[in-house]
């Protein structure tokens, strides 16, 4: 972070981005919610060039029994990325910080999930990463709550993700990979808009802090244009429709 | 992917019941593989890529191309791996950790099939002898579940090789340098087509669905070439096949392999 | 260091109802962290090294400076790495093994503050361009927990870093060489402190102790810079946070962490 | 395979092959049952210059519990080469080869043992390859029926295996080490003589569907060559002659 | 061993060692008991520049059930190096040396423990090297002693350890890092002066017959003088005193 | 290799019983070895190798001798190393999977008595100085497991050793090149011998079998050099040694190595 690249224009004059987007435009995002066939829940994403697969399964009973607990259910989540995914081919074992991602999003997720609903059993979330441009995490994140709710689990509200950043001094909505690079700051966050709490933040770079502020704000404004995309999915998959 | 529940049970029975007449649970022929969709430049920030279903088993494959340093005393050719994972969203008896070895066999058994027909020329992948060659991986994983992934991820990386791009690297200051827009295909010598074969009590059936491939018996995968010769075989399962068996196959994997190579040049067509 | 016993139960209970009186367990005030002590030169082997007492948690980092190979790409900067690792002697619930996901959240959480606040100027341990480097390594082990890992590994590292001398080498016949007595302090941008905070119910507390941190909701860990900006978050727990309370943890952060980066400065003046 | 190296004459005009044998000759091969102290059955095979042990214990207890089955038994087969083995010593971590050439092993040995007669238990074949020349896995496999059988497991027939190939366009058996390296086709061939079954079929190399089915054919003649040789070294053992 | 280094002068024509000792004078020891807060004993030590930390938990219950013993209880031990505690950063995780010592040192500390006092449970020592010089093993040793005893884990007697050694012909007390990379022979001791038992007993180096007697003997005298230390060690902490 | 059953007290009774006697369960001298034979080059295509049955213990041993880079700082020495492993097929209690406690130091015990005896001159076996040296491996394989495996493979590993042939390389443009028809001896400077002793009450036994093995109460390990000096030990068990037995092992192993050195010269002399 902080002027990586000093030769990229990330901001022109006219306050547009190195990818042709306003300040707080986010890239293009489809959601779909379904897809796979032997999974109980599912749901694909593309969040600019990101292309996310997530399956559910559960609840379900949990191996080895001690893992499991009497009073709740527990939630368990794995972000993995394919080899071709990255620029570079990924070697397949885990990363210490696909380790860190799973983790997040895990507790990102449980704010959302009714666990108390299903005592002693497990829902598994597997979150693969097809291709990935900047803001994996956000788009698994969003595409993991579709696919909550594709299995039907019970759930308190849906976590929508976006990343706010700085660039050029600006803050700026929804970083894609270039601006993660060779920018200032990065923040990914996550939020219920029902419940407004925000369960996934993280932040690297500097900010100060007024700008912190703004960044969290415009974070918690683009994940309510993202709630809006997972809802829609969701009423195309169950109603045929897109909620017109 | 092994089972011996009651519902297994009363499934092999109704699947052989059903081949006595001649007949399959989906209703194909017996030597009638599922249809076969292909989609290629799934994965555009790959070199190459593919998204197969077979029936309803699905496979993505990315090809990834790098300069990488030859193994030893190969310095004279090219690096090809092609790799097969199983991810645990594909069926909920898939567990995530290291690859068992039905996965370990599945991955050296797609790999061999391409690698023994000679489909890339690995001696023109080489940048500067014994020091840099480039290095091409077809990475398989599989998506959902409904048997037979070998042949799945053997079209899935054919179909992703033969849409792949391939960068060009010099050898300026003793490192591999990217010459900026002189992408080519990947030099290739045949089509290779895998076709696995289920044995259920006596009968020989194409391309095993779920339930038809946790009741065989025995299993055999050919892989043929474009001239129609046969490159590679691994048998499989817990029986054997008799000689006369064994040529039958053999006859099968010819026939039905030249029916599914129109599919891969169909879909090479359509990549470019 | 997960538990839902019936003491466990109790103890919440206890936190929280004091909380609502606005009181801690062990009477601080909610923005109040424990009391700190910094022991620079612990490890007088190490090229620098700190042991750090956050009321009952302590730690250990030894910081280890030498030549290493450049990351691919990244040929014109040094390396900084920071780990974590909880020994077992720490508690007895700690195991030997692989790090766990809470482990490797923290050295990665405990890294990334370090390193995004540029503490450390890597574009000043460049040996020989693309061929040699100097790598700084600070490792700290914790010796005894109560709760709040994140900021005493922080404070060990930065206090650690903060006293090294770091050795010199030359590039002579293709190998880096090491020049006697010219160690020189390693080359410091800012001093980076991190403050983490626990949600327990509805209120914010600094610092939380053991029985704090397994009582809480949520964290948050935010680290700020010596210009009072902030450089890097983590957000943890199986809770969420408004954002009035995420500005306000901003504020409490940049606030706390000003009187603590006093001591840093102590520590590291009284290390020479 | 497939004329790697074009140098080394393979086959001369007289058709006798690199190491003096005729196109339809196998190697000296040498099996003894028995052997080793502790294990329950063992056997010893020379196949050219390849030395491999084999050590079988069981029917015994499985641990853990969960990975018996009530209705049969289980056969487990490891196969492992020493680090002195083979040309440039080898890693002693198990290679993803060494997998796989356990479990195509495996599964060519459970058509000829009576599995069922063991319900909840599990045979242990620990295959040791002291040096290996080309065609390991079909003496291992030669070796491994004649170690069981010296164990007293009940089976159904045995397993004898070799390799049947092309070089020089034409097809041999029993392929060894430099034919293998230089020539057109490898083909091992494990074969159940009684029952008629063929358990173990490999290929890696290109055949005409014509030559495809002479392999299979010689291989098969060879197959029952090796057999007669199994059949020799357990009456060697048990009644002290070679079956003359 | 034996004569690595012909240039360092091990041994002056005084008697003296490289670092100003007589030829049976210890390094500086210093033991403490206690100061862990969460270890139910502890204990640290600093011998010459080694810095060792050492906790002990138990008697405590053994997870998995089945690596318990119903008629004695268990001491586990693990010694494992800090990555700073050497010269070049040490990799973390464990290497065969520290998996040896470990073992090594938990059968040294057997004889003195009364397992039977507590069957079917565990008593864990973890011994951590912050800082190491020569002869880390014998002051862990040391070290594990003084926690076990500050743990209340009843024990027949303590033991007491320290290396003997050859340099420049002659017979040594406590190698120190120099004279172990470049004398002749190193021989680790540990002593249970009341059973008048060695427990502990290792040696890299060339010795003679009569050399290698006489580092016995002087090994056993000198862990007398690392007894008396730690017994005052324990007084300090539960009388306020050192014993005098 | 650990046993509390009843019939293992059963025996240790019955072994104690005749030490007090003064015999052996086999009818052998206290400080009598078992018989030793050593069959060599029983692995053909290794540059060494032995096969020794000590009793009805049996281990396997085959070098490897081939080019290697050397250790950081040890530019000027070749490399030396001795591994050992015991086999599944060895004894039905042995495990596969990574090695335990006890192998990974029969294995460093064996490694250091060939080691520090400095049988292998290792000055002898560099290539081109700091850039590649000739490796020496010595891996010993446990075929039949009857106790007191650190002789046998430390027998193993010495007459494999002093039947080997190594090859020559030249460096050549920048690596090393083999040297064809230079096959010469390892350069081998001492004999080391190492005899194991077993403490059974208060009784010392020579060479424990396998039921002694698990009734023991502590052993040593001592290994002699040609001269009949002492260069590496190493105890075990869970006694202890009185100083008066210690020396007295000394004594022994001086005595019982020396004539254990003579078969093995006659094995080295049959050899070649």
């Amino acid at each position: 972070m902080g002027g990586r690249d000093a030769t990229m224009v990330l901001l022109d004059e006219n306050g547009i981005r190195c990818d042709g987007r306003k300040v707080d435009e986010p890239r293009r995002i489809m959601i779909k919610a379904g897809g796979l066939k032997n999974a109980d829940g599912s749901a694909y994403i593309e969040f600019g060039d990101n292309k996310i697969l997530v399956g559910v399964f559960g609840p379900r009973d949990v191996h080895p029994k001690h893992m499991s607990n009497t009073d709740t259910g527990i939630l368990r989540v794995r972000y993995h990325m394919e080899p071709f995914s990255v620029g570079e081919r990924k070697n397949p074992a885990p990363s210490r910080r696909e380790i860190e991602i799973s983790k997040v999003i895990k507790e990102a997720l449980e704010p959302a999930v009714m666990l108390d609903k299903f005592p002693r059993t497990a829902v598994d979330v597997f979150i693969e990463v097809l291709q990935a441009d900047g803001g994996t995490r956000c788009a698994a994140l969003t595409a993991a709550s579709v696919a909550l709710a594709d299995a039907g689990i019970p759930m308190r509200d849906m976590v929508a993700a976006i990343a706010a950043g700085k660039v050029a001094d600006t803050v700026i909505l929804d970083v894609n990979n270039e601006e993660d690079q060779a920018g200032q700051a990065d923040m990914p966050i996550g939020y219920m808009p029902n419940l407004e709490k925000i369960t996934l933040l993280q932040l690297d770079g500097v900010l100060t802090p007024d700008e912190y502020k703004k960044c969290v704000q415009v974070g918690v404004d683009g994940c309510k244009i993202v709630y809006d995309l997972q809802k829609k999915a969701l009423q195309e998959k169950y109603f045929g429709d897109g909620g017109d | 992917m092994t089972s011996a529940s009651v519902i297994d049970e009363l499934k092999k029975s109704r699947i052989l019941e059903l081949l006595e007449l001649g007949k399959r649970v989906d209703g194909r022929a017996l030597d009638e593989p599922r249809e076969i969709s292909i989609e290629t430049n799934a994965i555009p920030k790959a070199n190459g890529s593919a998204r197969v279903r077979l029936g309803e088993t699905e496979v993505i494959c990315g090809v990834k191309i790098q300069p990488d340093r030859p193994f030893p005393d190969m310095g004279d050719k090219g690096i090809f791996i092609c790799t097969a994972e199983l991810l645990p969203l594909s069926h909920p008896t898939v567990e995530t950790g290291p690859p068992g070895p039905d996965v370990i066999e599945l991955a050296r058994v797609v790999d061999r099939g391409i690698r023994e027909s000679h489909m890339i020329d690995v001696s023109q992948l080489v940048i500067e002898q014994n020091k840099s060659v480039v290095g091409v991986f077809a990475d398989n994983v599989v998506v959902d579940y409904d048997g037979n992934l070998f042949d799945a991820c053997s079209y899935a990386a054919t179909a992703a090789l033969l849409s792949s791009k391939s960068p060009k690297w010099n050898w300026i200051d003793d490192a591999p340098t990217l010459v900026e827009g002189e992408d080519m295909p990947v030099p290739i010598a045949t089509i290779p087509v895998s076709v696995t074969m289920g044995k259920i009590g006596t009968h020989i059936i194409v391309d095993p669905n779920g339930d038809e491939w946790s009741s065989m018996d025995a299993r055999i995968t050919i892989t043929t070439d474009s001239d129609g010769n046969i490159c590679a075989l691994q048998k499989g399962g817990s029986d054997g096949f008799t000689l006369e068996e064994i040529d039958r196959c053999g006859d099968l994997s010819v026939k039905v392999g030249a029916k599914i190579r129109e599919k891969l040049k169909e879909a090479q067509k359509e990549s470019q």
